[in-house]
């Protein structure tokens, strides 16, 4: 067990993949000094230019080009820098790395991870602050991971890296310092989730950042007498269904917090499929949170009112164990 | 492969690819048109067999090639068995993909053809990358990808060439213009002075070639493989040819301008210039009608075979989607 | 009222809309021919080359170009030709068009309609047959409408048209032929749902194509002596939750069906609205039917695998009357 | 804008503007840096004010401008108001876009600024769309595009110039080349001769000009925008200049080779060289000093002011999203 930051947990994954194997290249802009925030730092001097490639900005080329090298035999890991930049690779993404192996009949296959740092980061206003997290879930093909803490931005990484499917890897910008022990002998099944607090009296589903903010929601609650478990997914894609549907089997009740804009949020995928197969289990109304369905301004207070917050999970958690099921 | 030199044998081989070709797309319109076997769109690439015959005359099997919707003539050439690719166009059992892609996305990674595309230009950053792959795992393939002329209109045109020209990857990129986006003429839409200019902005040495001459596209672009072979940098093709069909088989045609295809074909056939050229040479009429009667008694068989073939199990809908996640686990 | 086919009426509306307001212009590739799919048939004569704008094969530059278009006021209509390009211009439309008018404080306006021709199509396999309507609702800025009639083709066109907000317009290729009656003087109030049955024991929610089906599969269940409410959304974004609402707690039975990949599909979205605010009223499972997340296929019988059909909407109708909520 | 001819009160002019744009970003690294009032990144432009003042100067309020990332000195020398600016980068009520865009997204459609862009080379299609739609409007004003030497290598650089160049549009692209794209030289990833060489592949006229010389800029600038104006096809012009920062305010730009800045900040600079010509035209060292120091209290002002000013209602993060289904009648 070691302390380090979230950042420096994906750094070491990377490196000592890219150590092990041979055929793991990294690819983006900037890659050479570290990238844009640092999670390369040091892995040009060890691996060379040819493994750690500095691109022109060339979105379409940074992900078409990685899945051209994927298919010939290379794991490529994919910078896209900010999520909202690989809008400009959607074609490549969607219509190409996820269909390919399917759309070939087997032939082919996109040993891939493609890193998104994704969500809300100290003002950087509508286009560097998206989270688009149920876009990718929504399409075949693809293995969508949401690591929020250093442990499993290490673990998450090195499955994501060993995975021979395309993984679209994303990672909270705001948390990059975030401190935690980690364990590099621990391995994590891609699809399980992560019990990060036991309850009885309430389920809380999160993932990314606001699992961490769940975890802090829990506390407050248990300081009320309120036991809330907390399942961070982790993975959206496959998701831990069977944890969240038993977890809400024993509470009877269901918060599901996220970042993303609520509407069209993969929020509404784990709240629906409670409804189709636990809907009789639920004793309480349940609770949604997300964004508005409104853009991330510049201004700190305007951006602050996209945020879901500890609070308003505490709040959702309360209503829910209050209120009877629909309202 | 073509021997070293310009020879009879040589020149016979190009027919005999193009004749086949051709027949292959004559076969694949029957069954689409007349057998109503073939469900999806066909994009026929007859008139444009020179530069699949001619460019690929210089691949080995490990050798990479990408394609586009207009692909059935470079993948043949490639190497690829077209009982397989006739299945594929019928969506059956034993296709090169299973079915499971059609014409469009016809691919046979056996031969190294990894793929052709639906979506236009998206082939040129995969192929630069593919390039890229072999590089890194200091392979000495090369790659080629073929594109049309509408593709040059497309940002990744832009970023795939200058990708292949920063990382000076070992790729030919062919541009095989016969003139036409859909039923658009390309030059309306195309600023300055074309595509090999936009790919010498780039960096990239380029090359005009007569897109309906196989002997000058085989000799052409044997010099520029063998460049490549030699450690060159990645050069760029540009062959002018003609379609001689619609944009798809479904397609007919009626934007051209009266005429135009008529005298474009006349002028232009590259079969019938081929055939011309060998003549020439002292082959005999009965040489060329056998070498066309063999390629469409094969392409008969082929239709036949594959129109026999039954449609892909049913579990093959969720098969090859993703290892973690399939849908063979759980479909919804 | 006239008889004229989904494709017509949508014609019909461009051309009136075109004739009655000179910034109105179309833009896309082969439009001059008609279009792909003969939506512009005729138009290019009567409006001339500067209205009816041939372009290049650059999906990025129609998108972004017809952007910048409408900022200085005109009202493009643009022709993705198939969704599936639309990926093409990811970056435009999101990050862009949608954002503008936010990011820069009020300044902009985006005046646009962007019809993207959705869904199945006789074997045009994994790049030609994509639903991605969820992926658009989830974006803030953006308005999303899904006709299924030749009179909603008709008056929807018309009112995204003349709505000052970017519309994602997405027609679906197989029905381009359907017939149907069109009264021209008929409005529709964007966002508003069209009740296009009446039932009091099954509330049946779909929109585009599979609405078409879910009023086959009504039918059928009236001869089963099932009365099946049918629902058909028409507009994704903003949708018409009230009625759905009110529908759902009349019935106590909820069936969603849309074409697109169940998983994070917007069926999602109306079951957990339908959990959280009438949860209650809920006296059956729900059932949500979509794709499986798969992919795609050209061999007819694969690509049969993906569809939902009035049948299986019958059976989930009868499954939702005969179970007890969740399962 | 300039009177036509080159005399010192156009020469002036051209510093005035300079020195207004680095006083309005020296100020704005403080307010960033100091007084921690501007909290996202910003990309000042110092050291590249040439460009600005230069272009801008032969522009009316009814042409239009886009930029970028880097856009504050377009933004001011096409008649913003210094005020609303700063407001923005703070965030405030009162800011050019209501405090909701900040530095990245500034925008003044008062005076044609149509907005700075977030994302590299998106701004290239949607200018020349704007252009479009001057035309199919019947107006007269025209449109000029400043982009980054790094966005000639996305594939928007080729789409939107090729459709300028298609519908021969009243368009002036500007690369303004300060050698870095964020922290990698950009001459490393960007393939064959350069961005102009490129533009005119895909047919447009490329000027090259010393980017660092105001009068030089001013100069070229006004007889391309005189060809514009007549009705001439769009132009492109290449700018090489320098950044004496780093990418954001707060990137030490430890990468660049020792010395260089240094070396190319003593070369170079336009705001010197300007100083220079002025006073080899016989202006008084008094009268520069005046001008800097003016520029200087004018943004000392502003910054002033700017910080006095309370942020934006809550309210606002919920309008100007869409009329129809606005998060104003329902947020979630
Ligand atoms: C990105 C994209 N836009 C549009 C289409 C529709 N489309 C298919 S083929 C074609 C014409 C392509 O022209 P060209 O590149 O010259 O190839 P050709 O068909 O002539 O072989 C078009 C527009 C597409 N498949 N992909
Ligand atoms: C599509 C996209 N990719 C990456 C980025 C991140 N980024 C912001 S500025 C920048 C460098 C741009 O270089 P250049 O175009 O030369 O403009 P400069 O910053 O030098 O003014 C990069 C890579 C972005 N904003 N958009
Ligand atoms: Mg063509
Ligand atoms: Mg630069």
């Amino acid at each position: 067990m070691v302390m380090m930051t979230y950042i420096e947990a994906a750094r070491l994954a990377v490196q000592q993949a890219m150590a092990a194997d041979e055929t793991v290249w990294c690819v983006g802009e900037d890659l050479g000094r570290g990238g844009v925030f640092g999670q390369y730092l040091g892995l040009q001097v060890e691996f060379g230019k040819d493994r750690i490639v500095d691109t022109p900005i060339s979105e379409a080329a940074i992900m078409g080009a990685a899945f051209g090298a994927a298919m010939v035999g290379t794991r490529p890991i994919v910078e896209m820098r900010f999520s909202d930049f690989a809008l400009c690779a959607t074609d490549e993404l969607v219509n190409q790395i996820a269909k390919a192996r399917f759309m070939f009949g087997g032939q082919s296959r996109a040993p891939m991870v493609i890193r998104k740092p994704v969500g809300l980061w100290r003002s950087s206003a509508a286009q560097h602050s998206q989270s688009l997290e149920s876009w990718y879930a929504h399409i075949p093909g693809l293995v969508v991971l949401c690591p929020s803490t250093p442990q499993d931005n290490y673990s998450m990484m090195k499955a994501a890296i060993a995975c021979d499917d395309p993984v679209v890897y994303l990672e909270h910008k705001n948390i990059w310092g975030l401190e935690g022990e980690v364990d590099t002998s621990l391995e994590v099944e891609i699809g399980a989730a992560s019990r990060r607090r036991k309850g009885e009296d309430v389920t809380i589903v999160s993932w990314s950042n606001t699992a961490n903010l769940a975890v802090e929601a829990a506390e407050t609650l248990a300081g009320q007498g309120i036991g809330a478990e907390v399942i961070d997914l982790r993975a959206l894609w496959p998701w831990d269904k069977q944890m969240v549907l038993a977890s809400v089997r024993k509470t009877g009740r269901l918060v599901v917090a996220h970042e993303a804009v609520r509407v069209g949020g993969f929020g509404a995928e784990v709240v629906a499929t409670v409804a189709e197969h636990a809907g009789d289990a639920l004793k309480g109304p349940v609770r949604r949170l997300g964004a508005p369905r409104s853009l991330v301004a510049y201004a700190p207070n305007l951006e602050d009112k996209m945020r879901v917050t500890a609070d308003m999970i505490v709040t959702a958690a309360k209503e829910t164990l209050m209120g009877a099921a629909g309202k | 492969m073509l021997e070293s030199g310009h020879n009879t044998q040589n020149a016979r081989q190009l027919l005999v690819m193009m004749e086949r070709i051709r027949a292959f797309e004559e076969h694949a319109i029957l069954a689409a048109e007349r057998d109503r076997l073939v469900l999806g769109a066909i994009h026929p690439s007859i008139g444009q067999e020179a530069c699949a015959a001619g460019v690929m005359a210089h691949l080995n099997r490990t050798d990479i090639l990408l394609s586009t919707h207009r692909g059935h003539g470079h993948t043949l050439a490639k190497g690829a068995d077209p009982l397989a690719m006739m299945r594929e166009l019928l969506g059956r059992t034993g296709g090169c993909c299973g079915g499971k892609g059609g014409s469009m996305h016809i691919a046979d990674f056996g031969v190294g053809m990894l793929g052709a595309n639906g979506v236009v230009g998206a082939n040129i950053t995969i192929a630069a990358g593919a390039a890229h792959g072999i590089k890194i795992l200091g392979q000495d393939h090369i790659v080629v990808d073929i594109f049309g002329d509408g593709a040059a209109n497309r940002g990744p045109f832009l970023e795939g060439i200058n990708w292949a020209s920063v990382f000076e990857l070992p790729i030919l990129f062919v541009c095989e213009d016969n003139q036409y986006s859909a039923t658009t003429r390309t030059g309306s839409v195309t600023g300055g002075p074309g595509v090999a200019a936009r790919a010498e902005a780039l960096g990239l040495r380029a090359t005009q070639v007569d897109g309906n001459d196989a002997e000058a596209v085989a000799r052409v672009s044997g010099e520029i493989i063998a460049r490549l072979r030699g450690g060159g940098g990645p050069e760029f093709l540009h062959a002018v040819t003609y379609r001689h069909t619609g944009h798809t088989s479904f397609d007919p045609a009626t934007y051209r301008p009266e005429g135009e295809a008529v005298k474009e074909i006349a002028a232009s056939d590259p079969i019938a210039r081929q055939r011309a050229a060998l003549l020439a040479m002292g082959l005999g009429q009965d040489v060329l009608d056998g070498i066309h009667t063999a390629a469409q008694a094969e392409m008969e068989r082929v239709l036949k075979d594959a129109a026999a073939t039954p449609f892909p199990p049913d579990e093959a809908a969720f098969a090859d989607v993703q290892d973690i996640g399939s849908p063979m686990q759980e479909a919804y």
